[in-house]
């Protein structure tokens, strides 16, 4: 296989061991199909210990992460493996923990911060946000900040307001920051190798509703690149923009809709920052419309940051206007079927995808 | 507070009036009362569960009853109280009937927050209850500021009494910033909360002396901020009661916050999903061995206040209770779909959101 | 003077003391001219002690408020009036004082909470966040929670990257709270005396830069009814929307392009959560070209949200693209050149209108 | 650490050998000659300022100088040193030329932060200084981290040595859940971090007493969480010497956290635009009365180490660079426009921005 690196920097002169990994074009990556099924978490490990094997200085801290073996078993067997010092156990210390680490960081160290839960890194907003995505400007270039946020984020199955945050509406806002948002085992594994590699802070998004998730993870090594999004089904009619796990919503609904003969592109967007605009335009340039599904509240939102950039970029190809389809905006209910109708849920985009086309 | 709950609605309630350092015997079965209703109530809140008619996160409170009933013990009815996640035992002990705690699980209209709150949030206002809270320590700047709201009241509204606030965490909790924060203010202001460390010896797969540092000294913690403090054997609830029950009228009278370290133990996982690889069997049979409902039970058999009959009965009397309370929350009605949209804004105006109407809704059961 | 109520509400059974007060339509307000002139820090602390004066649950607190009379003297001689009870200076808590002026509002009491920049609200994020919001839906309805946080926001004059957040961009996402911010003394009275009074909670956002700007604020009472815009100069090519410090900025640019002979529309939203579209439609309708101008990072930033809504609402009556103005998105820089570029100064918006013309 | 900062540029510090417990007289001059340049910068800075040269937030260190110098005196060129926002005293005595700290403050592209931090944000690679940090308290934690990075290259990479790093925070951030959070992970894991309360007195316009419990016995925090702790009388710094410096080497040699009390005061207001009306000018004479320098300068001089006219020349020596500072700053150039969108990312990949193209831009002076 050629190798064809996909991105041309060079690394700022803040940052130890600069390379990045070589990164291969979607169609030279190792094929999405065959059976060596793995769940969302395995494939999350994976990225996590290939890379602890390959560098000592990364490390992973979080709660639960060493001998409960991860929450949700995400991390299990990797204290085994790795030991103490370097799969750490945390008190519920979030503001704490993620300065620690933040300030490893600087130092040139690779710390992966685990929040057991993205709501609750609420508490650690003034490390993460004041200072991770910061640094390097605020020290006029002498620190950077090789650091991965991740966690669960959105809902996770009834659980209520204060736990079923999608904080990318919110923290997306923030220049200095990277942003990841996988949908799937194959593509979780390969970003988040790459956010690992990342000499700037990336928050990485993950879903406890996908952690089961199943899929082929192919034995060799890959990077994903920042910035590429994928399109995971071809159309003519819309062009659905998603990220995270309402891209699979998006599938099922796509399905449906293909039953009465209406075929959608799919575009996964996998990074939020870098966003792959370039990759939506061209879509756009062929439906002539676009449905932003967004697991987020509406109100500024990446659904609404999207539609401003086509709005930007790709105005007078668009044959109406630019929609969004995001999850009610209310706070999350428990009860079942509340939470159900509150999600962009299938249903809900099928919907909205006839609505259109009306 | 100026807006102040309706009284009790529990007319069982044994301290309607404030209760007397040494207890009754209406007061000491009443406890037994209590404690055992929490049990059984968990006892299917499990089963529940484990049938899928319970989702999300589900903290069970079996074996640290005599914490929540032991301290509510001794608090007056419209002294609030604000308390974590693990909250169905303070809810129960508090007044909540069975039905509206358990319908909040099955996310029904019926429950104490209309099925939108679940089991961490368990809230009642005529009670005085504040909640259930998710965001471990959260509730513990909140416990100042229900003292600080009694004392504004007293001191500036010149409308209230004395009161003090109860709130509670667990001990994984004690690693939170806003613990500090909570007892320096406190401190700093005389406020009348009292913090209770439920202290089980695990914050989630994590042992104390793993997750907070100096963990066999935990009034030292409080000491730095001048908080008097007491450590509480809390699997003897007659005993922790004769030591609670000063103290904490002791901060009434002088309107200064306390911590008391009580210690106890949980019988269950952290949640339902929970393979507690991190204790041993033992370990926790050890504990079941000091029941702390086994022991009041015996107790008052020895005081000749209850006998192996009455125990029996008032056993029968419980699991009807919670067994209707069951029945009534899988019979009572989901929300209707336009609930999502209520309770939102308080003060709805149109434009609040770009996709969605805020209205009213229906009332709250409790209220 | 007759009096109109111009918000037809119900109030909710969780709040105590449901009267809200009588709101004014624009053209009833007493007068925006005259000479009793005060700056906006006056304006703001009459609004606070006009209703402390009326209702005894109100009161103030934070960091320097009281004995210090304010870090930036907008509480000067508060203490005086209402005694150390009322007006309460805090440690540096802001995650301890937010959390318990939180639960001091679900008991009925009506607390205002300053920070002393909204950059310092991080470490309370979460309780403003998960708590304040969304309090009355967890309870089901039980516990509401009338409270106010109020302070400066945005650069403040070379305070570099910690301490020049606007936080609109990033907290106006969730649903449950308000949020107004007010361009000038006349409205930051009339807008914080109806927060005060709103049952809800209200972020309330002030800048630095303004609070020494003066104006004529009557003496007789008014409250500005939330989601009003106003509509501060009209014009014909482009309507400018924009609300808190970059208003002015947008009133110069009008003047400068006034004198090449382009009249623009100035929109000054004054709340944000609820925002006044429709205003913004009836003037889109006229102009037909729509500019809005944050101080906000760009992504997923209010201007997002604001051209979101307007491709939603009276798509068919654009132009051309509905365009933003936003700070550049970098961490706010020290140097006193690079602050200025960084800000949408009347320069940007002067060029950005005659671009969208060209 | 594995990205070590190149060996400090700063030929004069006296420092790079382990320094002695008994300080030599090259040491205690230089560090007259520390606290007098710190003093000095600080009188120009204000100037500036007043002359609308410098803007922001300034927060002057007069008063304060034995705290940094005589804590930094206790430290290796390559301990890791992180503080506040008052932190030019600091960078000077850790060997921040005095150019890139008055010219970071000027906004220029010679500053430390080449304009872009201002007063708050001196940071120094090759003097392994981490910041200069805005939000009260947020270095707390990082101070943790700096210790824990330590630790990591030591045990994981097998490459470092036992090292200290320097926290440095006032009275007020005592009151943050940051702090609090940092000390429980700095004991429970063994880092050798040493907190420096550089206790002022004052948290802006606020007396200690009147914003943290307990304020008289500030140990027993630290007693709480196990950390040892020592109070020091700041205003002498061969007193502080001899009792920091065993302090800290056992800290190092046992890899524990520690915690100063250090004792001090400082002369000017919070920042440059305070009244002070919380203080008298008779207590801020009483301070002045018992200076750190003319203390020292009285005691090296009672010493024989120096004498009146060496005293003299080393003051014109010190105003002579600070001048030249001052000079250098003025006349260096601002950054250029483009250097807005430098080292926002050190991998600038393309869409990261809607509106943005960010670049490498130039090299940090400092490296
Ligand atoms: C800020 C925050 N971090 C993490 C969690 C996840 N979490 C919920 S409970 C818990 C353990 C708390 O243990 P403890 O305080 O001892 O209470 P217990 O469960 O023993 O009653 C954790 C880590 C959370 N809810 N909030
Ligand atoms: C979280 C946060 N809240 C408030 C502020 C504003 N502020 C800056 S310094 C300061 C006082 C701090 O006093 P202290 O910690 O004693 O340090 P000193 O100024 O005395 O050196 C305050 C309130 C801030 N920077 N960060
Ligand atoms: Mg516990
Ligand atoms: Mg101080």
């Amino acid at each position: 296989m050629t190798t064809m690196p996909m991105i041309e920097t060079d690394i700022h002169p803040a940052v130890d061991n600069p390379a990045l990994p070589v990164f291969l074009s979607e169609d030279q990556l190792p094929s999405r199909e065959g059976d060596r099924i793995v769940q969302f978490r395995e494939a999350l490990r994976e990225a996590m210990s290939e890379e602890m094997r390959k560098d000592k200085r990364v490390f992973l801290l979080g709660e639960e992460v060493a001998q409960y073996n991860g929450a949700y078993k995400i991390s299990q067997g990797m204290l085994d493996e790795f030991g103490p010092k370097r799969i750490i156990d945390t008190p519920i210390s979030e503001n704490g923990f993620a300065g620690m680490a933040i300030a490893a960081a600087m130092t040139g160290l690779r710390p992966i911060v685990e929040f057991m839960s993205w709501s609750f890194s609420f508490v650690a907003a003034d490390p993460i946000l004041n200072n991770a995505p910061k640094m390097l400007y605020m020290s006029g270039g002498q620190f950077g900040c090789p650091i991965v946020f991740r966690g669960n984020d959105g809902a996770g199955g009834q659980l209520a307001s204060t736990h079923s945050w999608c904080v990318e509406a919110l923290y997306a806002n923030v220049p200095g920051l990277k942003m990841a948002i996988p949908s799937n085992p194959y593509d979780a594994k390969g970003l988040l190798k790459t956010a690992i590699n990342d000499p700037d802070p990336v928050f990485f998004m993950e879903s406890e509703r996908m952690l089961g998730d199943k899929a082929h993870v192919p034995e060799e090594e890959y990077y994903i690149p920042f910035g590429r999004a994928r399109l995971a089904r071809e159309g003519d009619a819309v062009t659905l923009v998603s990220f995270g796990r309402p891209v699979n919503f998006c599938l099922e609904a796509a399905e449906t809709l293909a039953a009465e003969g209406i075929e959608v592109d799919v575009l996964d967007m996998r990074t939020i920052r870098p966003l792959d605009i370039e990759s939506i335009i061209e879509r756009v340039k062929v439906t002539n419309k676009v449905l932003v599904v967004d697991q987020s509240w509406p109100f500024a939102s990446i659904a609404s940051e999207v539609i401003t950039q086509i709005c930007e970029r790709c105005f007078d190809w668009l044959d109406m206007a630019p929609a969004r389809l995001n999850t009610e905006d209310v706070p999350t209910p428990y009860a079942k079927g509340l939470e159900y109708d509150y999600l962009p849920n299938p249903e809900r985009i099928v919907d909205a995808v006839r609505d259109m086309l009306n | 507070m100026t807006q102040a709950p309706a009284t009790s609605t529990n007319p069982a309630k044994a301290d309607s009036q404030p209760a007397p350092t040494k207890p009754s015997k209406e007061m000491m079965l009443k406890w037994l009362y209590d404690m055992q209703l929490i049990r059984e109530f968990e006892n299917r809140t499990q089963q529940a569960y484990q049938q899928a008619k319970i989702g999300g996160f589900c903290h069970i409170y079996s074996g640290q009853e005599a914490c929540a009933v032991g301290t509510i013990a001794c608090t007056n009815d419209d002294d609030p109280v604000v308390t974590a996640y693990r909250d169905h035992g303070h809810a129960l002990a508090r007044g909540m009937s069975a039905e509206a705690c358990m319908a909040e699980m099955f996310g029904k209209v019926t429950g104490c927050a209309k099925g939108k709150g679940g089991s961490m949030h368990m809230f009642d206002k005529p009670n005085w209850l504040f909640g259930g809270h998710g965001i471990v320590s959260a509730q513990t700047p909140m416990g100042a500021g229900f003292a600080f709201a009694s004392k504004y009241e007293l001191e500036v509204l010149g409308t209230g009494k004395k009161k003090i606030a109860l709130c509670y965490l667990g001990d994984g909790a004690l690693d939170q910033g806003a613990f500090h924060e909570a007892q320096n203010l406190a401190s700093l202001w005389d406020l009348p909360v009292i913090y209770i460390l439920e202290n089980n010896g695990y914050s989630m797969g994590t042992a104390i002396n793993r997750h907070t540092a100096n963990s066999e000294n935990l009034e030292d913690r409080a000491k730095g901020y001048g908080i008097k403090s007491i450590t509480i054997d809390g699997l003897d609830i007659l005993h922790a009661y004769s030591e609670l029950k000063p103290f904490f009228d002791d901060c009434r009278d002088k309107q200064r916050p306390g911590f008391v370290n009580f210690k106890t133990y949980r019988y269950q996982g952290h949640s339902m999903s929970d393979p507690q690889k991190y204790r041993t069997k033992d370990e926790v049979d050890q504990f079941k061995d000091q029941d702390s409902i086994a022991k009041l039970c015996s107790d008052l058999m020895g005081m000749g206040h209850i006998d192996e009959a009455g125990w029996k009965s008032m056993q029968k009397e419980i699991r009807n209770t919670v067994l209707d309370a069951v029945e009534a929350a899988e019979n009572a009605a989901v929300p209707e779909p336009g609930e999502l949209y209520t309770d939102v804004y308080a003060n709805p105006e149109k434009n609040l959101s770009p996709t969605a109407t805020y209205t009213h809704g229906t009332k709250n059961p409790l209220m």
